[in-house]
């Protein structure tokens, strides 16, 4: 009602028109009528796979000042042809999500509570302790003196939802240290 | 729920979020409804076999709450007290005139108000101005309201003027104001019956079970309520001297509605009758038709007394409270069990089907 | 006024005006293949941004835990589980529908061509199809019963004669039988969403006009104009459309924590909310949200009449399955609301899934009202009159 | 699968758990196809598919072997098929002793190891005659691969003896393995599926017609599985039994048939090629052993030289491999950097490591993206385990339990654990989503499908590629100028990726590095494009030999993306599938011996007899060159030795296994054992568990007691754990997003009404479930889709369990969790634990809180008189089982692994001591 101008008063609009009973085009806000998906005005479209379970759905990630404003099922997909289920249709409230964690935290022996921790002061103090738990932990041979050279002060558990290459690289660099207990949900 | 013996050691749970979510009674399984929960009162109808959708109702109620209620009341007696005042005025009944110009604008500017903080959004209340739609009895009842108010103003404001002794700082507007008394009391008048009926048809144009089963005769029996209420309004105001035409008023008022409502209850699907005659809208109507026979006889037998006229004034008023608040009530209650709007839709299916007419329903086997 | 005027008639055009209309788009909701995944709520709310719809609290009505459409949840699924007895009964009901002289299809056919001809329609239907997939196989005697009354082309879009896939699923793969034996027990789910009435309540009671006839025949609520009157949430016959009470639309968590900075807020609270359609996707030439997503097409969008089609196919073949409990519900021109846009198979009595069975556009009987209004009006004025002049002589 | 003709759905609830691929049903079921769904519960999956069959929980090889005997003895069996395509004609070892003889076990029985010797049950070869088993040599490596698991041998099968192997082609030697089938399964009746799964005998017959009118030259019927059949302690010979049933008819290797594993992350398949798992390297290649202390011993343990098949190349792909990882400091002098591997020698999956925490053995741990607090079996013990570690890394989305198990897990509320006494440090790292990042997925059919980065991770969030990247980098500099030997490997690593602009480590660099490429030689630096260019001399290096072509010509084909529309159904040019994008594996198989499609109808790859070429709409898994009826020398070995009707191309004998010599720690063909827990005493045979079965008898992994023994009627119900539509697993992606969470918004469990009148449980109401590990509390869901079942004259009622909920604080939704009930016990095989099926009671009300939950568990503990010995034994009925010197096979040397399971004796006194 900002801009009101008696012409385009519904009232008014309502007898120039043919919407006599004004109950479509005379009725019609400006707004409305401006209104577009905003699937159309996204910046850029990028073509992802759903992180959910392993059938491997395309998704379309629409993305508007680098943030994601909509990821829908990709109808290219002979996988999927375009369709999610509920959890892929989620999926842009998985990256949006309120509850999502940005921040690293650190919780030291005993403490009750989080801290903030850098980022960089994180993975230095985890470069850390990896070299001190492999030391700790390290075998050089079994009972029979075959050489075992591994350690077993490390262990992993996780890779099912990781990336093919994210997996190459922790097997790639745990199998170097010697760790061996890697595992993940694909034996859960 | 609890059944456990550990229960009790549990410490009292944090209260979850609460929202109000309409509409859900407790379920248990898509179930067939055997009626009520027994702790109704003596059913009128055989109560009808069903399956239900875990009992949840099918059709919602409007977000109304009293205040919409108290404005049903409200603009009726401001419609009625307004036919009154056009009345006092044209037959020199000063105290007639003056009291119901200034009822009818408080009456309306109140309801107003109640309609207004009723909206989701209050400061939109001008978009109901937006757009003219025969269709729509609320945009309908807007225009009535609109211009009712705006001619009982103008009336009411020559009362107020003629009240200070032309005291109002008016200046050259005083002769115009003065000049239109005419045009406008009668506008308002006129305007005041559709204002007391209005609002029927915003209740009855709608799928609320038991307000849409009114349709045909809810407005006669809103036309009488705003009767008999303007009328006792008159008489607990005025001087019995000029009450003669208000008593009139309301005992025709009284008799119009016990008849009005008696027709339209044998017009209206009997289940649909029911949300009307047992609980807290049930007593109420009761009590409505108790107060406006009592008040109508008052107003019969003793409204030449000052103290009866204005007793039975009062009981008129309270009477017509209560039908509007028994009406809206009743009819949110409609809403809450779906048997309310299965039942009487398959009977009404049956009966077209029995008389030949097959082809409208909206289930198809094709 | 005449009825005519007041409410439209069966043709769709007659509430609106456009420069440039399109043909009508609804839905077809085929529940008979629903799985109750729910994608089409979560698509839904994660488009249209709505608020989360309930207490995370078990709602105790089977998987349903977001209890009906509202406000804040514009598809619903619905879950009902049904005994044989009952199954008995809806076949018996489906059974019923057939034998009304309404629009109709005929008698079990006998088992039709050999399941081994296969099927030439469907697989490759991609899911913004109009007619989905899947869906587009009749039996021959589908094309000779098509409905009289419903206004399809009944011969049309019928692309697909071959009875494979109705006979192997009703008996065996070779010529069985099509008699069904009854399941002990089954559980229906399906869909439900506005049906976008060709006679809309809500559209009809709307006084701002904030409720509106789009170009594509749907309706929709203007989120700039609604004042939050509430009227339009009991012109529903369906109890769809409500005024939505709190907040703005990013999700609500328990835990109070503030919700990401970022997120888009709409203030919608206050106004009434329903279903668009999607009007901006459709604006785009997009698929709605839902049936975008729906995995197995139980939702199908589309022209309307495509839909109809699509609709009535499909409840031919699952007659000829011998599944007579299978009706559509919303096809008909005739029925209280003129048709909905949203047209759905159902497997049972439309009030096992909550859905009114006898709809009726509230605005039909308008024309009544008025005029026992009027009466009343002038009965009031007529009363008014006689209390100043009969009335004053006592 | 649309292509199929019968579905069978069992193990599996797949229109809840991949509505997606469920699509694929619904399009099958419109053509006509019968879709049956088998499985304890009446799920979403069943309510369209045509039947549901409801069976008890883990009594699957039962139906299944019921089908094949019914498919044997009625001459039912895809005749032309069988005889080319499978072992079925071949002869096994004279030294092999059916289950059926001994009542429950095999020939080759260690009941003091719980081990079975594999070398009985080989075949029978034509050089040493009758009697002998092939090749010694072969089999020095099994020792360990058997403690590992049989999932090292991944999609390339056991190496089985090379030489000729004796085979009878009418199939009546009663020792060719199609007659030892028939005399298996006669036992598997419809009358034994009755009275063991609880099916009715005309619903069994229903099936059995369903499934056999659909197959054969025109039709095809196809099976789906999930977790259902591999969380128990048969989950591989459930696999197995299907396998045989669908070989029997002729399904594997064509249009519409085959078994399809529905899997439950996104790459999950991707996590076990590229594996994140103790006992595998890239490519399905074994973790070298203990015993493979050179280079040679690790390649002969994977295969020999004349074997048949592409894994007669193995010796390449481990070059490759190494390689790719040490680059210039792998050399043919030093084996390849062979000792620069870590030697395992046993099981170190995650129970075990489980096991190790809790005997502080183990400092650090990392959890990527998995939530083993509410996810894994026996949660009380999982948080207990992390409560001993020094550092724990969780790397999440969102802050799930395993995280926070230290300040709102049960064992805090329990008062068994003390915040301020726990003194493990936890670092929780935020991480990117899947837009956040640039990487591949592998989804359930080998397809590796490429995702493109869409925006930048907000806050501190990091991708693990760059996470694990970084840290490499300063665990190598920390090392750098270290001269220990054991830090050579670290040094030597080849750990140079380019950067993106954004500073992070590019995917597609690692991709490129996975695929591998020419060192030497005019192509030098140029990607490879398939693994038959892959040498063993170091001119070439590759990370995962199966991933080759994958960025063949430098294009990442994972990334194509050539809209389905607009081609074939193969829709070959969308991403790309391992090996060399081929989309239905052996595929020759669809064709017939003499090379021509089996019908017209399922019609996938042929031989062209003008081109003299295999084609057809599939990249043809075989040689495209090898005539449908050339007979090459077997002793040449590798992909040359492939007949002309040898199928199965990675099988070490070309066909199709219907009994398995090798590859399978508790019996080369399946047979029915009952859970770990069970009400019943197993029908079919004396031995009740499966007695390979990987046992942790502990105080915390009690067991309840089976059939009828004394015990049992303390916790007289079954309950079964699964998945519904809305969550995910553990719930660390779900349970925080409001959307899914108000969907299912409160743990359940579902009964039947029968069981709710039998106890008094309110609809909606509270429930106390308790298992001999714990008591958790749920809202009960009565509905008539759960059915007790009459199971041997007693009815079981079964009780189904989501496992989303976790006990915790930060989700939106929290509720007691399902797991905490399960113990753990493993699957021979592959080291999955029984998810599946338990013991329980339940009750009304809810639970008791605090130390007051550990007694109500420890209670019925008493009731039922459990000892950690409970449900325990290895031999049922040592007896009936063991009429013979169970330690014969014993000098041998052939001695299929020691486990870390239980051996009586001594892992009691180490218990003593835990406590």
């Amino acid at each position: 009602m900002s801009r009101f101008s008696p012409l385009e008063w519904p009232v008014i609009r309502q007898l120039r028109t043919g919407d006599r009973t004004g109950r479509s085009s005379a009725v019609q806000s400006q707004h409305t009528r401006e209104i577009t998906a905003r699937t159309a005005t996204a910046d850029r479209v990028v073509q992802s796979i759903c992180p959910y379970c392993a059938v491997g759905c395309g998704q379309k990630v629409y993305v508007k000042d680098e943030k994601v404003i909509q990821i829908e099922g990709d109808p290219d997909s002979p996988i999927s042809r375009g369709r999610l289920c509920p959890k892929g249709s989620a999926s842009e409230q998985l990256v949006n999500s309120p509850g999502r964690q940005t921040r690293v935290l650190y919780r030291a022996p005993g403490a009750s509570d989080w801290q903030p921790l850098e980022r960089e002061t994180a993975i230095d103090m985890i470069a850390d302790r990896f070299i001190e738990a492999r030391r700790r932990g390290w075998q050089d041979a079994d009972e029979q003196g075959r050489p075992l050279r591994r350690t077993m002060g490390i262990a992993s558990l996780g890779g099912a939802t990781l990336d093919n290459e994210e997996n190459y690289l922790i097997k790639k660099l745990f199998t170097a240290a010697g760790a061996v207990q890697i595992e993940n949900q694909a034996r859960i | 729920m609890s059944v456990s013996p550990y229960d009790s050691y549990r410490p009292p749970e944090e209260p979850r979020r609460r929202r109000r979510r309409r509409n859900r009674p407790p379920g248990g399984g898509a179930f067939r409804r055997g009626g009520g929960d027994g702790s109704r009162e003596v059913a009128m109808v055989p109560e009808p076999e069903f399956t239900s959708y875990y009992g949840r109702p099918i059709v919602k109620a409007p977000p109304w709450d009293s205040k919409i209620a108290t404005y049903l009341f409200l603009g009726g007696l401001s419609g009625g007290s307004a036919i009154l005042a056009l009345g006092g005025y044209l037959t020199d009944r000063s105290a007639l005139r003056r009291n119901g110009r200034l009822a009818a604008l408080t009456a309306a500017g109140l309801g107003g108000v109640a309609l207004v903080a009723d909206l989701g959004r209050p400061e939109r209340f001008l978009h109901m101005m937006r757009t003219f739609k025969p269709t729509s009895p609320m945009s309908m009842g807007s225009w009535v309201l609109a211009t009712f108010s705006t001619n009982a103003g103008v009336a009411a404001a020559v009362e107020v003027d003629r009240m200070t002794g032309e005291r109002l700082p008016l200046g050259p507007l005083r002769p115009v104001l003065h000049a239109a008394e005419l045009p406008t009391s009668v506008a308002a008048g006129l305007l005041g019956a559709p204002m007391a009926t209005y609002t029927a048809m915003l209740l009855s144009d709608t799928s609320v079970p038991t307000w849409h089963e009114m349709h045909g005769h809810l407005a006669f029996v809103f036309a009488s309520s705003a009767s008999l209420a303007s009328g006792g309004l008159m008489m607990l105001t005025s001087p019995v001297s000029q009450t003669a035409p208000a008593r009139f008023f309301a005992v025709a008022g009284v008799a119009g509605e016990l008849v009005a409502m008696r027709v339209m209850k044998n017009a209206m699907d009997p289940l649909t009758v029911e949300p009307l005659e047992q609980g807290r809208p049930g007593t109420w109507l009761e009590w409505s038709e108790r107060l406006s026979i009592a008040g109508g006889l008052g107003a019969l037998l003793g409204g030449r007394r000052r103290w009866v006229a204005a007793a039975s004034g009062a009981a008129l008023m309270a009477s017509s409270a209560l039908t509007r608040f028994g009406v809206f009530w009743g009819g949110k209650e409609s809403v809450k069990d779906p048997k309310y709007t299965v039942v009487p839709q398959r009977n009404r299916l049956e009966k077209r089907r029995a008389a030949g007419i097959t082809d409208d329903s909206i289930t198809t086997a094709g | 006024m005449s009825t005519d005027r007041m409410t439209p008639t069966s043709a769709f055009a007659d509430d609106t005006h456009w420069e440039h209309p399109h043909p009508r788009r609804g839905f077809f909701t085929d529940t008979s293949i629903c799985i109750g995944c729910k994608a089409c709520e979560v698509a839904c709310k994660e488009w249209n941004r709505n608020p989360v719809d309930s207490d995370y609290e078990i709602l105790g009505s089977s998987y349903d835990n977001t209890g009906g459409l509202g406000a804040d949840t514009w598809r619903h699924v619905a879950f009902i589980e049904q005994s044989q007895e009952r199954i008995e009964e809806a076949r018996e009901s489906g059974r019923a529908l057939v034998n009304l002289g309404m629009p109709r299809v005929g008698p079990p056919a006998p088992s039709p061509a050999p399941a081994s001809t296969g099927c030439a329609c469907g697989p490759a239907a991609p899911a913004d199809d109009a007619a989905g997939s899947g869906c587009a196989c009749s039996g021959p005697s589908s094309a000779t019963t098509a409905p009289a009354t419903a206004g399809c082309g009944s011969a049309d879009g019928c692309g697909c004669s071959s009875g494979g896939a109705g006979g192997a699923a009703a008996g065996t793969a070779e010529g069985g039988s099509p008699v069904l034996d009854t399941p002990d027990f089954r559980w229906l789910m399906s869909s439900d969403v506005c049906k976008h009435c060709t006679h809309a309540g809500c559209l009809d009671v709307c006084p701002t006009g904030a409720l509106f006839r789009t170009e594509f025949g749907t309706v929709v609520v203007q989120e700039d104009i609604c004042n939050g009157c509430g009227t339009c949430v009991a012109g529903c016959p369906f109890g769809v459309i409500e005024r939505r009470d709190d907040g703005l639309v990013e999700p609500k968590t328990q835990r109070g924590t503030p919700p990401m900075p970022d997120t888009v807020k709409v203030p919608q609270d206050g106004i009434a909310q329903k279903c668009t359609l999607c009007y901006d996707r459709m604006k785009e030439d997009q698929t709605p949200a839902c049936a975008q997503a729906c995995p197995t097409t139980s939702i199908k969008y589309g022209e309307r009449e495509t839909m109809l089609e699509s609709a009535q196919q499909r409840v031919a073949q699952l007659h000829e399955q011998g599944r007579t409990e299978a009706r559509l519900y919303g096809a008909n021109p005739k029925d209280g609301v003129g048709g909905t846009g949203s047209i759905f198979l159902l497997l049972d009595e439309p009030e096992v899934y909550g859905l009114p069975p006898d709809p009726r556009v509230p605005t039909a009987d308008l024309p009544r009202m008025y005029r026992r209004a009027g009466a009343a009006v002038l009965g009031m004025l007529a009363l008014g009159a006689a209390a100043f002049t009969v009335g004053d002589r006592r | 699968m649309a292509n199929a003709d019968c579905i069978v759905i069992q193990g599996s609830n797949m229109a809840e758990c991949h509505p997606v691929g469920f699509q694929w049903v619904t399009e099958a079921k419109a053509r006509g196809a019968r879709v049956i769904h088998v499985d304890p519960r009446f799920t979403r999956t069943s309510a369209v598919a045509d039947k549901h069959l409801p069976i008890r929980a883990g009594s699957d090889i039962v139906l299944l072997g019921a089908l094949i005997n019914h498919v044997l003895s009625n001459d039912l069996w895809f005749h032309d098929y069988v005889l080319h395509y499978t072992n079925a004609a071949t002869l096994i070892s004279e030294d092999f002793e059916d289950a059926e003889d001994l009542d429950g076990l095999f020939s080759g029985y260690d009941p003091e190891t719980g081990t079975y010797h594999l070398k009985s049950w080989g075949y029978q070869t034509e050089d040493e005659g009758e009697g002998h088993q092939a090749d010694e040599q072969r089999n020095k490596g099994d020792e360990e691969r058997a403690k590992a698991g049989g999932q090292q041998y991944g999609s390339g099968g056991a190496p089985v003896g090379a030489g000729k192997l004796v085979r009878d082609e009418t199939l009546q030697h009663p020792r060719t393995v199609f007659q030892i089938l028939k005399r298996h399964f006669a036992r598997y009746t419809p009358e034994m599926v009755q009275e063991t799964c609880g099916i009715a005998v005309a619903d069994f017959e229903y099936l059995a017609r369903s499934v056999t009118e659909n197959s054969g030259r025109d039709r095809t019927t196809c099976f789906a599985y999930a977790v259902g059949w591999t969380q128990h302690t048969l989950g591989a010979q459930f696999i197995r039994t299907a396998s045989i049933l669908q070989l029997l008819l002729g399904n594997m290797g064509r249009p519409g048939g085959g078994i399809m594993a529905l899997r439950g992350h996104a790459t999950i398949q991707g996590s076990t090629d590229i594996p994140t798992l103790f006992n595998l390297l890239p490519g399905y290649l074994p973790m070298p052993s203990v015993t493979a202390q050179t280079f040679d011993d690790y390649v002969d343990g994977i295969r020999t030289t004349t074997q048949k098949g592409y894994w007669a190349d193995a010796r390449a792909y481990s070059v490759n491999l190494l390689k790719s990882w040490w680059g210039d400091a792998a050399t043919a002098e030093n084996d390849w950097a062979y000792d620069y591997i870590p030697r395992i020698n046993g099981a170190h999956g995650t129970y075990q490591t489980l096991m190790a925490m809790l005997k502080d053995q183990v400092d650090g741990y990392f959890l990527l993206g998995q939530n083993p607090a509410v996810g894994s079996a026996n949660g009380r013990l999982q948080r207990m385990g992390m409560s001993h570690l020094k550092w724990l890394v969780v790397r999440d989305l969102n802050m799930i339990e395993s995280a926070t198990w230290w300040k709102d897990g049960p064992e805090i509320a329990s008062g068994e654990l003390k915040t301020e006494d726990i003194d493990t440090e936890v670092f929780f790292m935020p991480a990117a989503t899947h837009v956040e990042k640039s990487g591949s997925f592998t989804q359930t059919q080998r397809l590796v499908q490429w995702r493109h980065q869409a925006v930048a991770p907000p806050g501190e969030a990091q991708s693990e590629l760059e996470f694990f990247y970084e840290l490499g980098q300063r665990i190598r500099a920390r090392v750098a100028d270290s001269d220990d030997p054991r830090d050579r490997p670290l040094q030597d690593l080849t750990w140079d990726y380019p950067l993106t602009e954004d500073g992070e480590p590019d995917a597609e660099a690692v991709l490129a590095e996975i695929n591998g490429q020419f060192l030497t030689g005019p192509r030098a630096g140029e990607p490879l494009s398939s693994y038959t260019q892959m040498t063993d001399d170091g001119s070439t290096a590759g990370g995962c030999w199966i991933y080759t072509g994958i960025y063949a010509d430098g294009v990442n084909r994972a990334a194509m993306r050539v809209p389905g529309q607009q081609q074939d159904e193969i829709a070959s040019q969308w991403a790309w599938a391992w090996p060399a994008n081929r989309r239905i594996l052996y595929n020759r198989a669809s064709a017939d011996p003499q090379g021509r499609p089996w019908s017209e109808r399922k019609k996938l790859v042929w031989w062209d007899p003008e081109k003299k070429t295999w084609t057809g709409k599939d990249n043809p898994d075989f040689p495209l060159d090898r005539e449908p009826g050339s007979t090459p020398d077997p002793q040449q070995g590798g992909p040359a030795a492939l007949a002309g009707d040898d199928p199965f191309i990675m099988q070490a004998d070309g066909k199709g296994w219907l009994f398995a010599p090798k590859g399978m720690m508790d019996g080369p063909l399946p047979t029915h054992y009952e859970p770990q827990e069970s009400p019943v005493d197993n029908p079919v045979y004396a031995q009740q568990q499966n007695p390979a079965r990987i046992m942790f008898p502990r105080e915390d992994n009690l067991s309840a007691p089976s059939g009828d023994a004394p015990g049992t009627d303390v916790y007289p119900f079954m309950f079964t754990t699964y998945r519904l539509t809305e969550h995910h697993t553990a719930g660390g992606m779900s349970r925080w997003l409001p959307y899914l969470s108000e969907l299912q918004p409160e743990m359940f469990c579902e009964i039947s009404p029968e069981l709710a009148e039998l106890k008094g449980l309110e609809p909606y109401g509270w429930a106390t479930i308790v298992s001999p590990r714990s008591a958790i509390e749920v809202k009960v869901l009565v509905t008539d889709r759960m059915t007790p079942l009459t199971v041997g004259g007693k009815t079981i009622h079964q009780i189904g369990l989501p496992y989303h909920w976790g006990a915790g604080t930060d989700a939106v939704v929290t509720g007691d969790g399902a797991n905490d009930l399960l113990g753990i016990t493993l699957d021979p095989n592959v080291q999955i634990q029984n998810f599946k099926t338990g013991s329980c009671d339940i009750r009304p009300g809810r639970r008791p809180q605090g130390a007051a939950r550990d007694e109500l568990v420890r209670e019925y503990q008493r009731r039922a008189g459990l000892t950690i010995m409970t449900g325990m034994e290895r031999i049922t009925d040592p007896e009936r089982e063991l009429n013979e010197d169970p330690l014969r096979a014993r000098d041998s040397g052939d001695v299929a692994g020691r486990s870390t399971a239980y051996r009586p004796g001594q892992d009691a006194t180490e218990q003593e001591a835990d406590k």
